[in-house]
């Protein structure tokens, strides 16, 4: 058992049909996910790459009793597809799409939290449990291994950037969740680090963050309530330029939260150790897990 | 995408939310004709920035010759940066007290939210930092949006927050802001603006309310179903982007994610969380980024050639550093377009590539097959990238 | 209230929604300049019934010599009740196949129903009799409205219960029903309508969708909100009710809920239910009632005055039942409406009140007081009412 | 305990300060129900017929702590103040407000629902408890007294007739509840007829229906389940002029339900009685009362 996707993970990918997911379609069946089903309005009956196509995820879902939906369909249409994943009684909906307009996620994102359905996405890589052969989404297929580490981030492309240091360090992943780069995502840092509390097969925590909003920052709040883990945290976008303000109410609703050293401070302070680099993480990784070894370097 | 003040309180107007009365003008001709309907007038330029009054932006004018000299005056002049294309001339507004009442994303809520404060004006800002309980706060239903009751109970607690002047009650300020809320939450909605807002909210002695200024920003990811605003947004030759850095409205034109930074490694990826980081490592070796641009998920050759063209319009650029994770974005499509841009610009400055991820294999064989040595590493390219742009020799 | 057949239909086509080409004609001459632009045309009568071809009150026109002897025959001829006041000059549209979209109130779901069925037209009340799994249904949520995906589900199930027709795949019937349902949902929403109907909905034979016939009823409760509307349906004459019976037309003029049943006894009472329940004790002691009148709840002096005028409109009338149990309507409160009515009116004809409840005392005194007896009880005052209407004898 | 109010039912009245809100709540007082506040926009701060009148429902449950709200505010405004009764934490809300727009009934409606809040009416009488002291509405004082006898009506003036005859020989009631007459209700029969099944203080029901919708025969439905109390049926408007039609939608939403005979068969094959008249009504209830009473007549 994972944290989120595993062996009884019954995939239904929205979108399976078009060009970006036939070829992520492929990669996930390749990875050993059970894919067992495609919906794509119109071409119901069909079959494509060896998996029945539904018009409606209604259909998809009661003839293959699928029980997590990957969502590759473009931003206009990608909410309503979240929804009527949701709808159709999945327990996890990953949406893949990068582009959704910020009022049509957090619409999409309250419909599911009234029906206690999980989001993870928009504009996310997905997640991957590598012992369990299980990824939805669109991380690499050849980066991952089976191992103690947690990852979450909110980059897609960092994510992999560390999935790929570990592993050259020789440490594998539990799972790598990508919780989505946007404003409003389904599943905040908190909540993911929450599940790799109660995670048997996590032994140290990843959290790769972000300037901007503060999610970090709330993550931070649950850490330092007695995080029974260790937790490894990198905050990128130092460097970068300070995003365009939104008017005064930009300021007003932000307070003081969002800044790279507003989330340094409040990680350290809940006691996680903050990288600087990915190099260091994988460091800081590697003396979690072997602390003799460190102790005794 | 920002309106300008004149643009969103058309919105706001046809809305039915009361703005003054007032006309656009382009000359000091203009400004004139306007006085001469309006009586006494502010003249206000039309840049998409606030504080437009401490900078000059803004004046009053009694008479015609006043509006024509004021117009005369702002037209043309720099505010931040902005070039002033227009004017907006007012009806001056008699003013008993002025409110903030705002409409954005409140990130941490995972949704809207609606702010009113009696303690509106230029100072909201520190009101906000210093006395954040005098601004009160409604996250409405996404689906339904403010309830009456919710925006009464919002208005009773603003003034429990600030006391209302004499000119209104409570009860008669809140029998005016919930239609005013309710207009000003749909019309985000049905404009997807990610911020909305009236400041001042003018309270008049007579006890009415009228919108003293409006700024409407308009989410990115919903331009395609926002065509009219987008249209709208450019005409006045596109008067709310037209004082931003040249590269960048070059960049916006031709629908990339790049921001001028001013260093000499021009710096393209995919994410935005990896250019980030990829500034950061460039600064870590000692470099200094030159732009950020992020080519996003999923891009094809074509846009990566694009992305290449847009750096190199940049004179200060000495050398590129493209990194790319592929996950959507796939590493032989990212080769074709590295190949393609090299050969039809003759690129004859440093490149260093680093990729990595999907297509990862492919994607190496095609650059070394066209002479391109991808780097090992992000910080080994960072750090290769820097010397190559330190003392100017090419990589070719 | 329910809207004509033109006027819903410039509301669809307001909403986006495709409806033929089509213009009013009161005259003969108008429907042959109709139909001088529009080629081919259905004449339609303009009343609120439905089977109006049936009943010969649409007629197709070739040339604007047809369509001028059409409108001849059509204007001023009686259906069902109703003179047609005018008629809606419309191309004729080539028809594939007919399907039905309707939105309603569904009261045991408590909210609204939208339904859709391929086997549209003339007999779809036979089909919901026959065969009701012909009919696709949606309740969408209250707030949030239909959304996309349901509406996907809801036509894939009615192409699964009636086959689509070849000219349109059911991926270009949900392709164009998502937009159509949300446009009918929302005008539903905004109008208050508790009926907006499209049947039938056309299919052309190049696969598009217009509507053929709409009806839209709108939420009595809701015209303080619908100022709009219900001027609307009063233009042409009041169009829309022309046709009711004439007392009935008096009554909703007057602001009073009035059902003309043609016995002999009036019948006012407060609370559907009560009527209801009167109109049963007045049949069960042998007599008929003329009239339905509930002042309903709360009704004070003045509207118990209005209700006594309108029921001794009705020349059949040969004495009234006043039946009042009073809860938010009080007892004082009636017995001087009746006292003034008596009293301005010069009755002469037999009156029975009953009278309980809230201020029974005071307004039995009052009543008392004025010469005029309540009875003990309902069935009392039924079986009083039906004696003096049957031999004549007046009360008083 | 009763089945919706009684002794530590604390009430407040929103629309107290107008004509009809002042009315019923001196009756209320007057019958001993406990009133605690009222809500008027704009007189928060006052004192009307002794209580505290607040500006907002949230402000009078706060200070309150009133767990029951009747409505008496004009239509237009209606829903709206259920809603906020409902957001600001009371368990009942009773609507008398008469000629609510149905599309205002069903999002409060759902609305409530969705918090677990019990709505009764709109366009109803309310509610009274006799043995309790408590009353919610506008049911005239002088007519109930306690007994055994459970009262659900959708009419407001047939409730009082019932309620009027049954007195007159007699019996008293355990609670009163007119559901209201619009044709989207709160509560419905079934639920009410549930409530009164677990009541220990009700022997007998009284079931007063009306011609239109489904409602008696849901009840009839749960009724035929094995109900374990006789249940008294009446329905009213059985010489009334068939309703206008509404389109053919009416038609095929209803089916061939809402007829006084569709109601009275169902009623009658679960195993109610069906009385024709309201003395009948008070006939049958007292032969089910007194059974021996009746049989030895």
């Amino acid at each position: 058992m994972s944290i989120l996707v595993d062996r009884d993970t019954r995939l239904l990918v929205q979108g399976m049909t078009g060009g970006e997911g036939t070829f992520h379609t492929e990669q996930m069946i390749a990875y050993g996910t059970t894919v067992v089903a495609g919906v794509s309005p119109g071409k119901g009956g069909t079959t494509h790459l060896g998996r029945p196509v539904f018009d409606t995820v209604q259909d998809a879902v009661a003839a293959t009793g699928a029980n997590t939906a990957a969502v590759f369909v473009p931003p206009p249409a990608a909410a309503d597809a979240i929804m009527e994943a949701a709808a159709a009684g999945v327990g996890l909906v990953v949406a893949i799409t990068e582009g959704v307009p910020i009022l049509d996620t957090i619409r999409a994102r309250a419909f599911l939290e009234r029906r206690g359905v999980r989001l993870i996405g928009p504009n996310c890589p997905g997640l991957v449990s590598p012992r369990h052969q299980a990824k939805v989404g669109i991380i690499p297929n050849h980066i991952s291994s089976p191992g103690p580490v947690g990852i979450v981030s909110r980059s897609g492309t960092l994510t992999y950037e560390i999935i790929q240091g570990l592993g050259r360090a020789g440490l594998g992943q539990s799972s790598s969740v990508g919780i989505g780069g946007d404003p409003v995502p389904g599943l905040s840092f908190a909540e993911v680090v929450s599940l790799f509390a109660a995670d048997p097969e996590t032994e140290c925590v990843v959290l790769a963050g972000e300037i901007g909003g503060s999610d970090e920052e709330r993550a931070a709040e649950l850490i330092g309530q007695g995080y029974p883990k260790p937790v490894v945290a990198f905050i990128s976008g130092r460097t970068a330029p300070p995003g365009k303000r939104m008017g005064h109410a930009g300021a007003i609703i932000s307070g003081t939260t969002g800044t790279p050293a507003s989330k340094v401070s409040a990680l350290t302070a809940a006691g996680a150790v903050v990288a600087d680099t990915i190099e260091e993480i994988v460091e800081l990784v590697s003396a979690r897990l072997r602390p003799r070894a460190v102790s005794g370097a | 995408m920002k309106l300008l003040e004149y643009q969103a309180k058309a919105q706001l107007q046809a809305s039915g939310i009361p703005v003054p009365d007032g006309r656009v003008a382009r000359s000091a001709a203009e400004a004139r004709a306007a006085a001469e309907t309006l009586g006494p007038v502010a003249v206000k330029a039309q840049v998409p920035i606030g504080g437009r009054g401490k900078a000059g932006g803004i004046k009053l004018a009694r008479t015609p010759d006043e509006a024509a000299a004021a117009a005369e005056a702002i037209l043309g002049m720099e505010l931040r940066g902005y070039r002033v294309p227009a004017v907006w001339c007012e009806q001056l507004l008699p003013i008993a007290a002025e409110l903030y009442c705002g409409i954005t994303v409140d990130r941490d809520r995972r949704g809207l939210v609606v702010m009113l404060s009696l303690a509106g004006g230029m100072e909201i800002e520190e009101v906000a930092a210093q006395a954040p309980e005098r601004i009160a706060k409604l996250w409405p239903d996404p689906f339904a949006g403010p309830q009456p009751y919710e925006i009464r109970q919002l208005v009773f607690a603003a003034c429990r927050a600030v006391p209302p002047p004499a000119a209104i009650t409570p009860a008669r300020l809140a029998a005016q802001m919930v239609p005013l809320v309710r207009a000003l939450h749909r019309l985000a909605d049905r404009l997807d603006a990610s911020l909305c807002e009236i400041n001042p909210l003018v309270v008049t002695p007579d006890g009415r309310l009228v919108a003293g200024d409006a700024k409407l920003e308009v989410d990115p990811n919903a331009e395609f179903r926002q065509q009219d605003l987008v249209a709208l947004a450019a005409e006045d030759g596109g008067a709310a982007t037209s004082g931003d850095d040249p590269l960048e409205v070059v960049a916006r034109e031709r629908g990339l994610t790049y921001v001028h930074l001013g260093g000499e490694v021009g710096v393209i990826g995919n994410g935005a969380g990896l250019v980030m980081n990829t500034l950061d490592l460039v600064q870590r070796s000692g470099g200094a980024a030159a732009n950020f641009l992020d080519i996003g998920g999923g891009a094809k050759a074509e846009v990566v050639t694009r992305a290449l063209e847009m750096v190199l319009l940049d004179p200060n650029v000495r050398g590129i550093f493209l990194n790319i994770f592929g996950g959507i974005t796939r590493g032989d499509e990212v080769a074709r377009g590295v190949i393609e841009a090299r050969d039809a610009l003759g690129l004859d400055k440093p490149l260093v590539v680093r990729m990595t991820g999907t297509r990862e294999v492919e994607g190496r064989r095609l650059l070394e097959a066209a002479g391109i040595a991808p780097a090992a590493s992000a910080p080994e390219a960072a750090r290769l990238i820097v010397e190559l742009t330190r003392d100017g020799r090419s990589r070719r």
